[in-house]
């Protein structure tokens, strides 16, 4: 039966973490925007701590996708507390320790020696190098088996949490030659000699996020480190398809970057709705075109864009909950969301004129926190490329 | 609350479904295929609207002991049916789906003595014309503040005058529901047949939606009884909260069809060398519009599924429409770009798309889901 | 000196020719809508005759270009002169024999012999084919020498005026295998045996003009019917520049074509305000965005873009007047204009709703006309392919 | 009437060409070369205004007999010298025309007295500080109904209430022109001096123009002679459109920076083989820009030689500006986008005019042509 409201099981979650984010987070936003510490701001160990996002119970969920019943599940809870998470602030969400985008990678394969041995799981995650962008094909970074070890070599730049993580998840190739099938992902913990952080960013926003750039020089690893499947597949055919595995965990993943504008974007409206009450300005949603002011159509227009960016969302994030390939929607979702909420953020500094430019309020924080989130996980051009070959069937060499 | 039990889910359910597919199917054979011929001659083909009587769609919503089977109101179940059959052609569509604006707004909104008149005119074997009268002629249209009056006689009847713009089907029609401000200043709407005096009507002449019979409609001290004002409780929120729902669902059906036909159309078509498609500024606009029609269709059915469940979508539907509206308007422009000269021509039907989906502005109160 | 209103001199013809367009074009532009008739609207042929374009005095001009004077001269009263008529009417402005696409390039080389044969002179010019669309280089009519006739044989679509010229400027190619600097163009007579009429098409809108499909079959025209040089350059240098040559009187064309524009944004807003002003709104240029009403903050926007398109379509003229390389301002014209005259118009019958979208007004046909102004005389996306080469220093295989 | 002997001519004067040149080189070499340093110090580089007086825009509008060089009020020469000054950077630019503005005011509507006194502080070889006050804190500020008062007292002098935001230079100003409302309802202007009593400011925070000291200013009970008053025929309307001109300059000049910088990264930035500029969403994002800059630029042009003229230059203007706040704002943000995660890094200077670009839609009456 079709319905798009929240079940309430995530409805509850929902409204928990709006408190965490509202008590939690919202007090140190300006703190640590100004700040801009390479270290982890201390409250949030505690804060991470509080945090029980819970509700993924994977072995029910697949008896229950088995018997062909629709499932709200860890994907749709986690687009949900990810908006809920960036509406308090989303450099602070990067941050915190559980959020860690390696963590999910590394948990699903380690065993429990591994767990241990690691330690505390905040795994950051080295894809991008200096020449490549959103091209994750062209990675450089290589692994060499030498005895029982990988032997590392390359440089990873935009690594978030790169500098306060306790392990990186590194992307590297077993063999240059071999093109994308050969990409495979290593577990670093810090402290692995070879590693080092040469470089933390200075940013327009998430100030409060670390962003790193990881050096890695015969760099070596355990055998075990190695992620997932070791083989390089061997026919043309496997090849593609294991470089198409590693591309799907983007088809998770893009869903949850989209849901931070999703958060952010309803940040800066509740802000922006919060001081023009004070001004005794109210929507209503019942006036026509003719009846409202400038004013009033660009807020119905923020909000439309909102709530359609937050439904494409949630479709993502559904999908891949019940199984249905959604790389098609996790990129509109990515795309839409990413634009939006960059958008509302900026049209709320301009509506609220000088208390949105000025510092004393968060809206110029919302507005360069944004543009980040259309930017990385695959720049908006990436999604509507992504989007554009799965509309029309068409290959990467076809339409580039 | 009513969430408490729902999981999301975007699966329609069987019933559904299997509506779903016969009347996609209608669209395509006896919609889509006459459309354009329809457009040309502006005029709806030949025993076109008899056929829709065999979808059944109007005798979903009516209860078994007034003829119909008693399905309940589904807006949900409409929105679907919208969008199916304006996939076919939106001005085909929005003359199939009139009548059954009315009976919903009359199981919605009427007396029981007005559910019962409805029922027998409109869920019959033959197909009734009926329509909603909302809009009114000229520029800044507002629904909450209407032109046209009804004022209350001694004698309980209702004396009303004004005009009205796009009513459907005109003189032809069975039922009208003129909607008119009374004295206390709130819109009310009242059912008319066919039969009564004092109204008078001018064929309409628009940019699109050229097969729709649309008429104005001049309202001079026409005489109703006070049987023929709706229910008391009459909605106007909820009212326009439908039709902006179904005016939405329009926009998602007519933009499916863009898409659908643009595909191949670059996919095949070559310039320099290769399948304009290949090039980023064609295919972009492909996937924005695909990414738009998604949403569209998202926002359509939230709202909807708002509605059956009896939340507030006061303001889902509110957005949903503007977001319909925009982007609608937007792709229906997009199609004929990607076409360039040849998009230009009545060869093919994105022309025909480009002037009808304008018309999305200004649908106020003509169906209602 | 900086100065961006028009001299007196166009600024006067322009008056005339607003006059014109009012009293004489905008009575017939229902009409011949609605009529949507092959044969030329009786009524044209005595208003060309009024049309005393003028102000175009090559010799004088040519003087004050040595000089490295500024000059205000043919180009720049074209692109003033199409605008007004095009406030008139598009369709109407298109089917003016006086108009045809093909006169400059025909009377430019003519003799007075051959003027004396060909009759009064009503060209079209056909470029276009089925298969190529904005890709002019793709053409594949062929012109062969056979004794002193070329013959020529092809198909050609979206001629305007091609049913109602007296003459049509064909282009085609002396051998397809030498690429672009192959083709030529050759003025064929209507009548000549083997030129004939296919098809004229049914349109979205401009249905006062024609627009018509032409196949050539054998169809002889004498040598000295060549227009220009007919020699093919030999090296590929010298071929290179031969077909810059064929296109860059697109670069004298499109800001002609921008102008069309340019002036149906104008007539579609000027009735817009009308009928507005009726309702008692009127612009006053003054207003704060917090103090606007949703309908003043479109139409103040509707106006900026016009204006600005506006400009820039002066500017391409003006530069091409002077003798300054304008291809990158030509396009940038016709880009900016293109759409900016799309969006005015359909804008304009959205705000004034029922009265927008009825026949009983014009709104709805500046909204159909529009469109294709930002398709002919090469696509939004292609102006926006010239501007990106031009601005990126990319040759046309770099950037496709 | 101004059209009959000028023909449309995009040509500076040879004057113009010349200070162009000498303007463009001092952006280039003195405010480009240490924007990012001036803005993550939040400070304008030591000495940076006391070389912005040697080129002398200060002496142009001054008439020879109060120590200028009396080049007469040239609105089309200041637009162009804003848009230079601001191709080397926004903040430094707005700091160095701040008093520039000031004897533009007062030149048009001040009093023999005032302009007398502000060509003493302002015409000099040091650089004074001074500064146009009309904005005012909070949302929805209104420039043709300040919240800023200033009443009549019995002895003439006036009495001025109120608050103004981004107020250049603040305490250390030694002109300041106070806009307020006049009991006539009318704005009017006051010049007031360093020495003022009953100012009092605090430094204000920006997201960008952050090494423009900008400051919050509350006036309370602070009395003016009448002799601060500007003359009778101020023209508020006049005096906002020179100052929406000023902005629309600034876009073009912050703007063309843009394009500069991301022309050459992304021909040479590579991705998926080749050049990003190879791709028409990259390569067409690049020719809106410009296409847009050239756009703002005439329209800026076309306002200040309308003013120039001494044509009614209202309408241009307000669009003008209007349309370098909208198209300034968006290149700000392709900037950005074109650098990918790069452009997001201080590493590069897109970020700054990110920041910078967005104060477009609030600088009202901060700068005059």
């Amino acid at each position: 039966m079709i319905n798009l409201e929240l079940p309430k099981k995530i409805e509850d979650t929902r409204s928990l973490l709006r408190r965490f984010s509202r008590d939690g987070l919202r007090p140190l936003s300006r703190k640590y925007d100004l700040l801009e510490q390479k270290e982890m701001p201390q409250e949030l160990y505690e804060l991470s701590k509080l945090l029980g996002m819970g509700g993924n119970r994977p072995a029910a969920k697949a008896e229950a996708a088995a018997k062909g019943e629709n499932i709200n599940g860890g994907n749709l809870s986690m687009v949900v507390a990810s908006a809920e998470l960036c509406w308090g602030d989303v450099g602070l969400f990067l941050a915190l320790p559980s959020i860690g985008l390696g963590n999910a990678a590394v948990s699903a394969v380690a065993t429990p020696e591994q767990k241990a041995e690691w330690g505390d799981l905040f795994a950051a995650m080295a894809i991008t190098e200096p020449g490549a962008g959103s091209d994750s094909a062209a990675i450089r970074t290589t692994a060499v088996l030498d005895g029982d070890d990988y032997v590392l070599n390359g440089t990873k730049i935009f690594v978030t949490d790169g500098y306060r993580s306790k392990q990186v998840v590194v992307w590297a190739s077993l063999d240059l030659a071999m093109g994308k099938a050969a990409i495979k992902s290593f577990l670093v913990p810090k402290g692995t000699p070879g590693m080092t952080v040469t470089r933390v960013e200075h940013k327009l926003g998430i100030r409060s996020s670390d962003t790193a750039q990881i050096v890695l020089e015969n760099c070596r690893v355990p055998k075990a480190n190695l992620l997932g499947n070791p083989e390089i597949a061997k026919t043309a055919d496997a090849r593609k398809k294991a470089f198409g595995g590693v591309m799907q965990t983007f088809d998770n993943t893009r869903p949850m970057v989209a849901a931070q504008a999703v958060g952010l974007a309803r940040a800066a409206l509740d802000l922006t709705l919060e001081l023009l009450q004070a001004k005794g300005i109210e929507l209503d949603f019942a006036k026509g075109y003719h009846q409202m002011s400038a004013l009033e159509n660009d807020l119905y227009e923020l909000e439309a864009e909102y709530e359609t960016a937050r439904l494409l969302v949630l479709k993502a994030a559904w999908m891949a909950d019940n199984g249905q390939p959604n790389s098609k929607n996790a990129s509109m979702s990515k795309a839409k969301a990413g634009r939006m909420g960059n958008q509302v953020a900026l049209k709320c500094v301009e509506i609220c004129g000088q208390l949105g430019y000025s510092k004393a309020h968060l809206l110029e924080k919302f507005a360069r926190d944004s543009k980040i989130i259309d930017i990385y996980e695959g720049t908006q051009q990436i999604q509507q490329l992504i989007v554009a070959r799965q509309v029309l069937g068409k290959s990467s060499s076809e339409l580039k | 609350m009513a969430t408490t039990e729902l999981l999301f889910d975007l699966t329609p359910g069987e019933e559904q479904q299997m509506t779903r597919e016969v009347v996609q199917r209608f669209a395509r054979e006896e919609m889509a295929a006459v459309a354009r011929a329809a457009d040309e001659a502006g005029a709806l083909p030949e025993g076109f609207l008899l056929k829709t009587v065999d979808l059944g769609l109007n005798f979903m919503p009516i209860p078994e002991a007034l003829g119909g089977v008693g399905a309940g109101r589904s807006p949900v179940s409409n929105v679907l049916n919208m969008e199916d059959l304006a996939r076919g052609d939106m001005s085909m569509a929005i003359a199939a789906l009139a009548p059954l604006s009315v009976i919903n707004c009359v199981m919605d909104f009427g007396t029981p003595a007005q559910q019962e008149q409805v029922s027998q005119v409109l869920a019959s074997a033959e197909f009734s014309p009926a329509a909603l009268a909302l809009m009114e002629p000229g520029i800044g249209f507002d629904a909450r503040c209407l032109q046209t009056t009804a004022a209350l006689q001694g004698d309980g009847s209702y004396l009303l005058n004004g005009a009205k713009s796009m009513v459907a089907f005109g003189p032809e029609a069975k039922i009208l529901v003129v909607f008119a401000d009374t004295e206390a200043g709130a819109t009310q709407g009242f059912v008319l047949d066919g039969e009564t005096a004092g109204l008078s009507f001018e064929k309409e002449d628009y940019m699109g939606l050229r097969p729709l019979p649309l008429y104005s409609m001049v309202l001079e001290n026409t005489v109703v009884p006070a049987s023929a004002r709706l229910r008391d409780d009459f909605d106007i929120s909820r009212f326009l909260s439908l039709g902006k729902m179904a005016t939405a669902a329009l926009a998602v059906g007519t933009c499916q069809s863009v898409l659908d036909y643009v595909v191949p159309y670059v996919n095949e078509r070559t310039a320099f060398g290769e399948p304009i498609s290949n090039r980023q500024a064609v295919a972009f606009m492909v996937a924005d519009m695909a990414t738009e029609i998604e949403g569209m269709r998202l926002m359509a059915y939230r709202a909807a599924s708002q509605a059956e469940q009896g939340l507030d979508f006061t303001r889902i539907a509110f957005l949903a429409h503007r977001n319909a509206v925009r982007y609608g308007m937007k792709i229906g422009t997009d199609g004929v770009q990607l076409l360039g000269g040849h998009g230009f021509t009545r060869e093919h039907p994105v022309e025909m798309w480009y002037r009808n989906l304008r018309a999305l502005a200004m649908l106020d109160g003509m169906l209602l889901a």
